[in-house]
């Protein structure tokens, strides 16, 4: 409890700072981050990086095996797919990265709320979720499609609106559990509203459910676009991206394992960074870990 | 002088993690009789937990390890136990008060299931019998037996420390040890603990660790104390002795840093400083950068502990020339 | 507990009449017309008024609204699949078994593996068990299911000829797709009990357990795990809700007539009696699943639980006033 | 710690509890061991298996005749139902019709077999034939097929006659008769069932019936005993519902299935490597095409179209999305359609569609609207064209969207890809008539003409004069870009005997046997 006390009153900017360094020292965080680092740069300068371009095809080059030319082999279309997947980074982190966004604020936001106050507003809210839950993700991207167009937008919306019940009824039940300890008690016996209980008090101690599932998250967002993309909901081609390569491979499994193979890998290495960053992140800001 | 029940020799206890270690507690040495209330004083960090801790082998390993030292109880060295049958000491033999009641209990358990929970382990009775013992617990730590299949969450605090201490004398242990029982109590609970915790004591004929930063409580309570300061201890004697004989400067920092209702005092006088690092002590004197007695030769070699008579021990090079090694 | 079950069911309603309507205005103003859908694109103009006065979508929104509901109340008609003229319900409840045993099995299999790999993972943190626990849950949240799913289905079918590459009647079939879904979610389960896990273990209770002279093992299973469980109820119960809800990849690459490709299918069919009966079918299913979630918060967490009768412990405290406030 | 260096460890263990999860449980795998049965009764004398297993891509939704419009449907129906006749070898045979003459230009006169009987055991007679028309005049899915139907003048003149009326002369009207859609119903069995249940358990006068119907699984059938054409050989046929195209190939390979329909392109090669079983092919009546908004202003410009045309390597196209399962399309119809025209190919020119373009007015480029129902090989025909329009400056946005969202679109749209299936002129080329609503829109009054013209002359040579002109004028104008015309792609076990390929994939099971 005293540990806690003193960490209330330090300025935010030297927890941080605390935080930070204690990421710094988690070495399985500092390769997470490193990981992300790098597809962001990829992302960024996949046109400066890659050899070729990302719809550049060559229908008599198809389906060459990783070649010093082409790392990674060509596509059914004889695109290099080396650099697809540089594109495909920008595609794909923006769609993981806007959609948990999305979801884990809304989710988030709610969930608090819900648990907070309890009662009617806990009825209404998870009634509300009850809703969002039982419609079908797929529905809910047509019907945003329909009104927005086609395109990536949908497809971050759709798929952070869809997982927003997931947070909520996750935050609910960590603030459920949090709201009645006695420093939420005692930071309403001085004063403090019920907005700065939550965003102060209560969402900082319930932090480590939140981030374990928006690295999760991460990985199924991507993996839902790539769902949507295959219904042509999606990204349209042929802009990149690394869901939708990995779908339209599929059928070249067998005889082509690197169409699928690469795609495949380079979500898995950015959701295993996520993970491995998130896990990092919620040590470093746990502040029961701190002695 | 009575029976020794428990004697801790040269104790070390670190804790390490990748880049650092932590040396909390540094070779102390200390004795608690049958029967005897010792009250171990130190402010927060001071490593009281940690030997608290060490003497029941709960130290969380990792990150914390016990390096040297040997923990005799009743003639055998707990430390040198195997888990099993350190687990038949645990709660029988020696069993513990954690510092906060609203956090010590299982949330998720009622209060009669984890009082009888101790019984059925060192007791082989019923289920039924462990019940009822728990329910005779409850009412002598002063709570209605009725309240057995009752929550944590519904008691209040010093209800909870009571069901603690219930807990915690369940199974009639030789030695209790209880670290800042009343520190998250407020004052007029914290009294009526402390009074049951005098009382069963001494209706158990239970001997008593009592750990806490607060002079006022082991004055009530304990005819022992030693002072602890940054792993070492600094200062042990009678009650009588260190109270009105006070010999280091840290104890007499304590005491003249609380506000005594029978002196004109203008202003109180905290001590300066903080205490140093753990994980990076100063050569000689832990105290010696805090101290207003400091010497040349204290911050060179670390004093040693010094027997100024009657089994006053102080570890300060003040009273090297009257005393003599202890 | 009576009271608050009959008050969540009764909750219900309202949640059911909220999906209906939701589901009805998107269906309503999602583009695409059922009628095109079932002729296909050669049909003629007359064709699809034809159709339109079949399928009564020559109605007024309000009216088709109203009607459907009514015949759910007073006569429990879900209404008749647009494409097969048979009714929603029959349709549903003839896949519905095999969505249930699919998502029971995976969810099953997931925690039993998420859990007990969770736990030793937390309490040997940092530890080889651990990192390599932590390792492959990665893994198994980060592979995509469909390429495991057919990874499966080449080793296992192709190759060794052990199991059978799709369907799901015998026992033997149901390995490849429970093991398909169950790793991420196992992963998932693994991923939240081993944090959970962390954060309970560092309570004081459990150091009151173990100087009790508590045994480790007791310690973990009972004090620790019971307090852990809430997030981990948590995200079992969200993933059996959703696998019930249909697993449309799992489904289709194992060739599974479940839930979930039906209501793919009738969504691209614009088959709106089913996608309505659907997702009405599947709030009702995902309602109950919340309730037994909530039922087990309860359960497992007696301050949850005095929520639920909040009422009587309320007097109970102001009885005996001991709780200082 | 070393983390790459774990991962690597946890991938090997990952996949040996894989390999210990199967080891586990390998008590049951001799229930399908087919193979090794094989061989050993290879020795033997024949012996035959009393069920014929077919993976199908898609469940029907109905196994009523005239309330369906998918071949998946009809693949099924064809085992149950028969026509009055069939279009086999280029000419129309009878079935359950006899034979038929023509009283007038509008009149027809069918005589039926007198031995048949469904399978409710209810002889089939001119009243169910006439219950069949008129019932198929009421249906929104078979109504414009039979819309030369006159129900009202149609006439039952004895048990086993009927005189059928037309509004107009329409050659086309038999092959309706000889579609699915023409398939004879019981009466007595939809007037006793209700349509619904009918549609789940019909009664035709087949060679087979069905015995079980497990939702999105499977279709049992048996043989009917009273098939007037002889009992079936197999007993039982299975069709086994299988939507992923690689697994109904993996089915085939692993000897779960005896027959898999409509084998993906790619898979095409592994089948033909199995030593189980091998591909059988034939041209089917599918072909693709690009289509082209008549309502939209730029494409209304004839050098535009040409342009796009010349800027396709249609043969490299199809090559890349088929293989050797479809040839580049040089004609209006399909190659194997009623009445067919072989055009002279147009070859890829991609300086002349520049220099199209330029004349037009589009030398500094040219963006188009490209819909695609991701569906099929659409996409990839989609992604392919724009590369290829792209290097002579055509920028393709592709918009993908659902397929209903597709369809929903009408004609505003710029240019798409579709597929037609189907024999028949008049039911291929209605896709340029106006009165067909919606895609290509062009309005044009020849066109219209001669599609209405064509199907009322009985007379074949003239018939075909028309016809051909017609599709020289639509070959002309370009208002679509054919490009290839697919073929229908069977996996067939070795197993299997008497299988005779159908273009549909409306194979007759009665006659094959599987060898144990």
């Amino acid at each position: 409890m005293s540990e806690k006390t003193i960490e209330i009153r330090h300025k935010s900017s030297g927890m941080m700072r605390d935080a930070f360094k204690r990421l710094m020292r988690n070495k399985a965080a500092v390769l997470g981050l490193v990981i992300i680092l790098i597809l962001i740069l990829s992302a960024i300068f996949a046109n400066v990086v890659a050899p070729f371009s990302y719809d550049e095809q060559n229908l008599r080059q198809r389906f060459l095996a990783p070649s010093p030319e082409h790392w990674f082999g060509t596509d059914e279309y004889g695109r290099d797919i080396f650099s697809r997947i540089l594109y495909g980074s920008r595609t794909s982190l923006m769609v993981g990265a806007i959609s948990v966004t999305i979801s884990s604020g809304i989710g988030t936001l709610l969930g608090a709320i819900s648990g907070y106050y309890g009662n009617r507003v806990d009825n209404i809210i998870m009634r509300f979720i009850d809703i969002m839950l039982a419609i079908p993700n797929i529905l809910l991207a047509i019907s945003i499609a329909a009104t927005l167009g086609p395109g990536i937008v949908n497809v971050m919306i759709a798929v952070g609106i869809s997982s927003v019940p997931g947070y909520a009824r996750l935050v609910r039940a960590s603030v459920m559990s949090l709201r009645d300890q006695e420093f939420i008690e005692a930071a309403r016996s001085i004063g403090a509203n019920d907005f700065r209980i939550i965003m102060k008090h209560i969402l900082p101690n319930c932090m480590a459910p939140i981030i374990v599932q928006a690295t999760m998250s991460i990985a199924i967002a991507i993996l839902s676009a790539a769902a949507l993309s295959f219904l042509g909901l999606g990204v349209q081609p042929p802009m990149p991206e690394w869901g939708s390569m990995l779908s339209n491979g599929r059928a070249y499994i067998r005889d082509y394992w690197w169409v699928v193979t690469f795609p495949g890998v380079a979500i898995m290495a950015t959701v295993f960074a996520f993970n491995l960053f998130g896990d990092g992140l919620r040590d470093a800001l746990d502040p029961r870990l701190k002695q | 002088m009575r029976e020794k029940l428990l004697e801790i020799k040269n104790l070390k206890v670190v804790y390490s993690t990748e880049e650092k270690v932590v040396e909390a507690v540094n070779h102390i040495d200390l004795t608690i009789h049958r029967g005897e209330a010792l009250g171990l004083i130190g402010e927060t960090g001071a490593g009281k937990t940690t030997t608290a801790l060490s003497i029941l082998n709960l130290i969380p390993d990792p990150p914390g390890k016990i390096l040297e030292g040997e923990i005799d109880y009743n003639g055998t060295n707990l430390l040198s136990l195997n888990q099993k049958a350190m687990r038949s000491v645990r709660g029988n033999k020696i069993s513990m008060i954690f510092q906060d009641p609203m956090t010590a209990l299982n949330p998720v358990m009622t209060v009669g299931d984890q009082i009888a929970e101790v019984i059925r382990l060192h007791h082989k009775i019923s289920r039924k019998e462990a019940y009822i013992k728990a329910q005779m617990m409850l009412e002598t730590v002063g709570i209605p037996g009725n309240r057995l299949k009752d929550f944590p969450h519904q008691f209040s605090g010093g209800m909870k420390q009571r069901v603690v201490i219930a807990i915690a004398l369940a199974c009639n242990p030789e030695l209790l040890i209880a670290d800042e029982p009343t520190t998250a109590l407020d004052v007029t609970i914290q009294e009526q603990v402390l009074d049951l915790m005098d009382k069963l004591q001494k209706e158990f004929n239970t001997s008593l660790l009592l750990i806490t930063h607060d002079l006022g409580v082991v004055a009530e309570v304990c005819e022992t104390v030693a002072i602890m300061y940054a792993g070492e201890i600094v200062e042990y004697g009678t009650l009588e002795q260190v109270y009105n004989d006070t010999k280091h400067p840290y104890t007499r920092g304590l005491f003249d840093s609380i506000p005594k209702f029978n002196e004109e005092v203008k202003r109180l006088k905290p001590i300066k400083g903080q205490m140093p690092n753990p994980a990076n002590l100063p050569v000689g004197c832990n105290f010696a950068d805090r101290c207003p007695d400091v010497m040349p030769k204290c911050r060179e070699a670390d004093p040693i502990v010094i027997d100024t008579g009657e089994n006053h021990l102080v570890k300060c090079y003040k009273y090297m020339a009257g005393g003599y090694e202890a | 507990m009576l009271r608050f079950l009959f008050r969540r069911i009764l909750m219900m309603i309202p949640v059911l009449l909220g999906v209906s309507l939701v589901v009805f205005i998107m269906s309503y103003f999602t583009p695409g017309d059922p009628a095109v859908m079932i002729l296909g694109d050669m049909a003629t103009q007359e064709d699809i008024e034809m159709m339109h006065k079949e399928l009564k979508l020559d109605e007024p929104f309000v009216v088709q609204y109203v009607n459907y509901v009514k015949n759910i109340v007073t006569k429990g008609d879900f209404g008749t699949s647009y494409t097969t003229k048979q009714p929603v319900l029959d349709e549903l409840l003839a896949r519905f078994p095999n969505t249930f045993k699919l998502a029971g099995l995976s969810v099953i299999l997931s925690v039993l593996i998420g859990i007990t790999v969770g736990i030793i993972s937390a309490t040997r943190q940092y530890s080889i068990l651990d990192n390599v626990a932590t390792a492959l849950s990665f893994i198994g949240v980060s592979m995509p299911n469909f390429w495991q799913g057919m990874m499966l289905i080449i080793v296992f079918s192709v190759w060794l000829g052990w199991l059978p590459p799709s369907g799901f009647s015998t026992p033997l079939h149901w390995i490849l797709p429970a093991v398909t879904i169950g790793t991420s979610s196992a992963a998932q389960i693994m991923r939240m009990t081993r944090s959970s896990m962390l954060e309970v273990i560092r309570q004081d209770y459990i150091r009151t357990a173990r100087a009790k002279g508590q045994s480790e093992r007791v310690v973990i299973w009972r004090h620790a795990l019971k307090n852990a469980l809430i997030p981990i109820i948590t995200v079992v119960g969200l993933s059996f809700g959703r696998l019930l809800g249909g697993a449309v990849l799992t489904e289709s690459i194992f060739s599974i007539a479940g839930i979930g490709k039906l209501m793919v299918d009738a969504i691209n069919l614009r088959n709106y009696p089913l996608v309505q009966g659907g997702v009405l079918f599947i709030a009702i299913v995902m309602s109950v699943v919340n309730l037994i979630v909530d039922v087990l918060y309860a359960y497992v967490d007696p301050r949850i639980r005095t929520q639920f009768t909040t009422f009587n412990i309320r007097k109970k405290y102001r009885m005996e006033g001991d709780r200082d406030e | 710690m070393n983390k790459v260096y774990q991962l690597l460890v946890s991938i090997l263990i990952f996949s040996l509890v894989l390999g210990g999860c199967g080891s586990s449980s390998t008590t049951a795998t001799t229930e399908s061991g087919q193979t090794e049965a094989a061989t050993t009764e290879a020795v033997a004398e024949k012996t035959f298996k009393d069920t014929l297993t077919i993976a199908h891509w898609e469940e029907p939704a109905t196994l009523d005749p005239q309330y369906s419009n998918m071949i998946s449907w009809f693949i099924v129906e064809k085992n149950i139902f028969n026509g009055l006749l069939d279009y086999v070898n280029d000419e129309y045979v009878p079935v359950l019709a006899t034979s038929w003459e023509n009283l007038d230009d509008t009149h027809i006169r069918f005589h039926l077999r007198d031995d048949v009987t469904f399978q409710n055991g209810e002889p089939m007679t001119a009243a169910d034939v006439y219950f069949t028309l008129k019932r198929a005049t009421e249906s929104p899915k078979s109504a414009s097929s039979y819309k030369t139907l006159d129900i009202e003048n149609t006439k039952i003149v004895d048990d086993y006659t009927i005189d059928v009326a037309l509004t107009m002369p329409d050659e086309a009207f038999f092959n309706t008769l000889s579609s699915g859609r023409g398939y004879i119903v019981s009466q007595k069995a939809v007037e006793e069932m209700g349509e619904a249940e009918f549609a789940r358990n019909p009664v035709g006068t087949g060679p087979y019936m069905v015995s079980e119907w497990v939702s999105g699984t499977e279709i049992k059938l048996t043989a009917f005993e009273g098939y007037y054409a002889g009992v079936a050989q197999t007993p039982n046929v299975i069709y086994k519902f299988i939507p992923e195209a690689s697994n109904r190939a993996i089915e085939l390979e692993t000897g779960d299935v005896d027959v898999a329909l409509n084998i993906a392109a790619n898979d095409v090669e592994r089948v033909r490597e199995m030593e189980n079983a091998d591909i059988v092919m034939v041209p089917s009546y599918r072909y693709t095409t690009l289509t082209m908004s008549m309502q939209d202003e730029i494409l209304q410009d004839k050098r535009v179209r040409e342009a796009l045309v010349y800027a396709i390597d249609k043969s490299l196209l199809v090559d890349v999305v088929y293989g050797d399962t479809a040839d580049v399309l040089n004609g209006v119809m399909p190659t194997n359609a009623i009445g067919y025209k072989e055009m002279t190919p147009t070859e890829y020119d991609p300086e002349k569609a520049k220099a199209l373009l330029a004349e037009a007015g589009y030398a500094d480029g040219l963006t188009l609207d490209f819909q695609v129902d991701p569906g099929s090989e659409y996409l990839d025909i989609a992604e392919i064209v724009q590369s290829m329009w792209q290097d002579v400056g055509v920028t393709a946005n592709i918009i993908t969207m659902d397929r209903p969202s597709y369809l929903a679109q009408g004609y505003n749209y710029q240019i798409s890809v579709r597929a037609g299936n189907a024999n028949h002129p008049s039911n291929i080329l209605i896709i340029y008539d106006s009165a067909f609503g919606d895609r290509i829109q062009p309005n044009d009054a020849y066109i219209d003409n001669a599609l209405n013209e064509f199907r009322q002359i009985y007379d074949d040579a003239k018939r075909k004069e028309v016809l051909d002109a017609l599709q020289d004028y639509i070959w002309d104008i370009k208002y679509t870009i054919p490009l290839a015309h697919t073929k229908t792609i069977y996996g067939v076990s070795n197993n299997v005997e008497n299988f005779v390929p159908d273009p549909l994939g409306l194979v007759d099971w009665s006659q094959v046997t599987v060898t144990e």
